[in-house]
């Protein structure tokens, strides 16, 4: 977090002119890939992301293969022009190579891995623009694209980031509130089953905050998780009409 | 090393049964040989790049955009802008896609691309310089394959196209004293200095059949493709030939007169969309 | 590509005894479920290092060393020094590491380090510029984990703590001519500037029961945790969920209960350490 | 191409006094390397390029095996001190992984890869000295040491650029033409069947001009097609000697 | 070697007080870690080095095994901050991959690899502080982790420098004499079979400084060896109470 | 990771044949022992570099070429111009060799010559440099193996002194205003400055039996070898031992008797063909 805060909350409004417990706006679209197995794009407010799945498929290398469950392999990479700023270069950075992993660990408690032995399920996430909120956008999309792909879940899994900007808790952090704000504290769940499966926090929060901060995070999962099934019925209704 | 692909296999029914379609003059879309796809354009799909858009060719979706930064120019031409291209398979796109820098194809493709855009001086690098010999805008273009139904090159060159034509260059203000330059981003005015359209045009062969856009299911079958980049002033700007197959002599009379008929009409469709 | 990891195979009748033990409140070395293994602490094991320290927990054993360079600040932090954590799992510490780059783990186990220093402002890295926005000092510190007996990311920040408490910077000489900077080390006077300590405290999940410190083979039985940096004052400077498993909701009281009593004891050992 | 053209054609005749039509001097030797199963050397004016065989063998790493064929790789690599100006970095370039798979697809239709299931043939072309058409005189002497190996081909394998130099269609550019000149178009060709395998084109071209152009590029494939046909004689012959 | 040449022996003594034929204080401990099979440290005057083994144990990649023997893999690594100066890069130096092969090839001849056909038996060598003679010290140290993993030898190797500094030669240079010194003659042996796994000579010597180094060397050598088997002993002895 | 390498496999009835020649005193090509297969010289064969040799040894063939440039110098020896040795194993050298970056054999190689020219001073470095401190003559010299019949280093020794021994430093102008360094690579004058010529002699050892110059055949029975760097005045000027067997302490006696008189010839016969 930069030293220098620029006010980011006036009279209760942040700089878009969210309340501190509003959502970006959000658009969903399922299925939007004709190879990929399955696909979804999340937008939220300017963040635009973009996963899809193959799998259950043969593993290569074969030396990854597990006998007893399908392995989860995750990318997570952002676009060379997704950023501000200069372009960012393709290699993967170590902050790409962290988020892969927290993003697969975020969805391997819901997928019922041990249904599929000796396959893998791939999981690429590709951040086409990014505001604020790449990686939770990334898991709520992938389980969007899981679930297009037939793989069997538990239930989907929806994330949010919550945070402390100027001194208040806020929901949906954008990139200026991310960059100037006090604390970032992304999270994701399997909303009907309560099961927290990605917490991370940058930042510093007191304990009260932070049990505050978690409170609001679930609150707006549990609406994203409403857009997240809306969206898969409105493709389902299409595709059967 | 570049080593020969797998072949795809594709049952010989299924194959018979595109060729006799083919053979008839159509794609197994039914559209005829000689005629592309619907395209459809989105533009500035990635608000964080100085330019973006997305093509759809079919189901083939293609990525491009660019970041534009102040660098130094080539030695060997001080008094120019820089021209930068890449290009990725994403692992997205296909099956057959692994992620990973990118292969011979997406090299070969990007390489295709920016021949294309250098050799006819589509864009004006000439007028690029800010302080000449010293700083000059330098234009990344990046091309994201998204979505593979055949006929990439093509597609991505639409992309690119339009990617430099939507371009508006950001303000710049030099500081005399220090000669630090700051852009301001917010500040668009001067769209690029372009020079002229070009379009690339790929011609398959399919057996003894030439043809174009062909979708990905048919691409498997071509034993070889030549792309033609062709100029708004009907000349040609580049070609190459891929594939393991080859062409005859007295095919090239044909493939030719194609690439200019369907050049011309791609140079048109890019036109509109630009303005 | 991060991909899930092989789950190391634990006979069904050890698997047993283990959750047995645990069960009743113990770890397998018969400690209580929240009490950490005996620490012991080896001071500048490395003399070319500018700060070297050898924690052993239990017999986990993590090695942290300090290289000191002037260098060039972050453009967008011109007046503050650099802080730069890695890490790396040596192949020496457990069969299953392999030579060769830092793969995820050791990624993730840097960033968590580096985020827990960074975001509570362990550092006061405004107080090491040399030449505010040209010359800065920069703090290399590398983390070597060279025996893995569990729990390595409390036992690599205890390592990370000491080796900057412990650091002295030397004294440098800036020629008022050239504006070169000369570094001599045999002197070394000021402590480097610390804002506050910090401790990670890591709680696992074996089944529905919680607990900390746990030896390598009960963390292979773990199905998540959950890092906490706590700092001195009392609060969370920094959290990060690991694991194919999750939490539930209710679990977070007791998860945060743990963590800042556990952590205010680390600190206090920390600080004695240090005298 | 650059935008200073100095005056490369005077009186008709080119900067080292061939006219348009001529090729440079060439030299060839076959059979230059004890250990390759097949090699070739190839000068044309200054440069020069060793090309070695090994094949058809059993394939390393085994999954790029194919069931039906033999594969072919091949890496085209220029010698670090093979480039005028600076050292070269041995690093592989974007340009010669391009090329690598330009002068594969240059050979593989005239080899007979069905002969060979589950083997691999692999072509090194190493540049010793670079003064223009190194492709192709990489492909020239490829399909040479594809002979002296003793892979059965349909035809061999010449190639040669033509270009545009001062407003006129020029054979063979050496490396000020190529630099300086407005158009270079290397072309590949299996001459006693008129089937051409490699086409690029740098610079541009009226459709005129390159109608001429090719034609050109294929009178001087035949002659060079001779060249490789004594080559192979002169070794023969040696050999029973 | 570079060209000012401080003095490095006054009075018949180094900097270090030490007489030309004497070795530094060395501090030998077997079995330092948990997890390997085999551990040990040594240090030779501030130079301190960990070796680990692993192994017999099966090989990964599959491909490297070799049907009649163990393969022996060996890393000498230096820790990014054991070196003076500035933080050395974790990428692996010239130098490293040099010394990794030295450094088994002087291990090879001992070890008997053919009583453990399809195995990989791996050295891990990392240097914790660099003061000269990491490599002999890293061979001293392997070849006691060796032991103390159970693998059969058949000797000890024990190692260490000699060089010729001031015009003396010496016994077990450290980092400013081999940095200011004439020359650095590296040894390792076998001491009780007198046979020579490793010689490296940076430096001019004449035929007859490169006898007397030998032989000083070969008697370092053996006074390491002593030291050898007395914390083998020490070790064993532990245990066993 | 080091591993050992495979054992080429000789069939026993060939081993047999080759000892049993070999105890004879001969070679398989019946030259003595310790004589060195015939040895060709080819000069400029790559004029685009500033120096260039190709040697043959018996069938052994290697390229050395040298690249000049001007750099900065090291910052531990400001006033010495830079040196720079690589080596690679081309593929189609040997069945064996893969493409790639240098391995280990290539590195370890390219590092006993860089040594056996640096210690004993071959180049006169010291009279490399253009602006002291700043501005010196950088030798990039790069060997390639293009032919493995056996004696790679020695080969590659000749083929690093005679592309040094002919290098003539072309004329650079400093503008006296910028200071920019301009080379004029047509007009070449001073010869490189040498101190002295310097060859390596690589003893191979057989069962029991001592040899030089082995074919590639030969060379896969040796367990062991040591190449000495025997400068003109007969001193020795590095050493390195390769392989997974030994050498006794007596043998040395022989080995250094062998390449100071070998050495010797080496040196002479690069003298002759530098002239």
């Amino acid at each position: 977090m930069k030293r220098e805060k620029p006010q980011l909350i006036i009279n209760g409004r942040r700089l878009d002119g969210r309340a501190p417990q509003d959502l970006r706006p959000i658009k969903i679209e399922v299925g939007v890939l004709k190879n990929a197995d399955g696909s979804a794009i999340v937008e939220i407010g300017n963040t635009k992301v973009l996963a899809a799945v193959y799998g259950p498929r043969e593993v290569v290398p074969k030396h990854q293969e597990q006998i007893d469950r399908a392995i989860i392999r995750c990318r997570y990479r952002m676009l060379s022009f997704s950023t501000p700023g200069e372009r960012k270069s393709p290699a993967p950075s170590r902050r790409e190579i962290e988020l892969s992993k927290v993003i697969r660990e975020a969805l391997e408690p819901a997928i019922l891995s041990y249904q599929f032995p000796r396959t893998a399920i791939d999981i690429y996430v590709e951040v086409i623009n990014a505001d604020g909120g790449t990686r939770t956008a990334g898991i709520t999309a992938a389980s969007l694209a899981l679930a297009d792909a037939g793989i069997p879940m538990l239930d989907l899994v929806a994330a949010v980031a919550v945070g402390k900007v100027n001194g208040v808790i806020v929901l949906d952090l954008n990139e200026v509130e991310d960059m100037y704000g006090e604390a970032d504290m992304p999270v994701a769940a399997m909303p009907s089953l309560k099961r927290i499966t990605m917490l991370q926090l940058n930042g510093v929060l007191t304990p009260d905050e932070f049990r505050q901060a978690l409170a609001l995070a679930l609150d707006g999962i549990n609406r994203i998780y409403q857009l997240q099934k809306d969206a898969l019925r409105r493709k389902y209704v299409e595709a059967s009409e | 090393m570049s080593v020969t692909p797998e072949t795809p296999i594709i049952p010989k029914v299924k194959r018979d049964a595109i060729l006799n379609v083919l053979s008839k003059g159509f794609h197994i879309d039914k559209r005829p040989l000689y005629s592309y796809r619907n395209i459809e354009i989105v533009k500035n799909v990635a608000p964080n790049a100085d330019s973006s858009v997305l093509v759809k060719l079919g189901h083939t979706q293609v990525l491009a955009g660019i970041k534009l930064e102040i660098g130094q120019p080539f030695p060997d031409n001080p008094d120019e802008g820089v021209l930068i291209v890449n290009a990725e398979y994403v692992p997205a796109a296909s099956p057959s896609f692994e992620p990973g820098p990118p292969d011979e194809n997406a090299i070969e493709l990007a390489r295709v691309i920016d021949r294309s855009l250098r050799e006819p001086r589509v864009v004006a690098l000439d007028k690029l310089a800010i302080i000449p010999g010293k700083k000059v805008w330098v234009i990344w273009l990046d091309i994201y394959i998204l979505d593979h139904d055949g006929n990439l090159v093509d597609a991505s060159m639409i992309g690119a196209m339009l990617a430099l034509a939507q371009l508006k260059l950001p303000r710049i203000d030099v500081d005399p004293n220090t000669g630090e330059i700051k852009i301001d981003k917010s500040q668009r005015e001067t769209p690029l200095p372009l020079n002229r359209y070009v379009a690339t045009v790929t011609v398959y062969k399919i057996e003894d059949i030439l043809l174009i856009d062909p979708t990905a299911e048919e691409e498997a079958m071509a034993t070889a493709s030549i792309t033609m980049a062709i100029t708004e002033e009907g000349n040609i700007g580049g070609i190459q030939k891929r594939g393991l197959g080859y062409f005859e002599e007295k095919e090239f009379d044909r493939i030719v007169e194609i690439s200019l008929s369907k050049g011309k009409e791609l140079i048109e469709l890019i036109k509109q969309y630009t303005k």
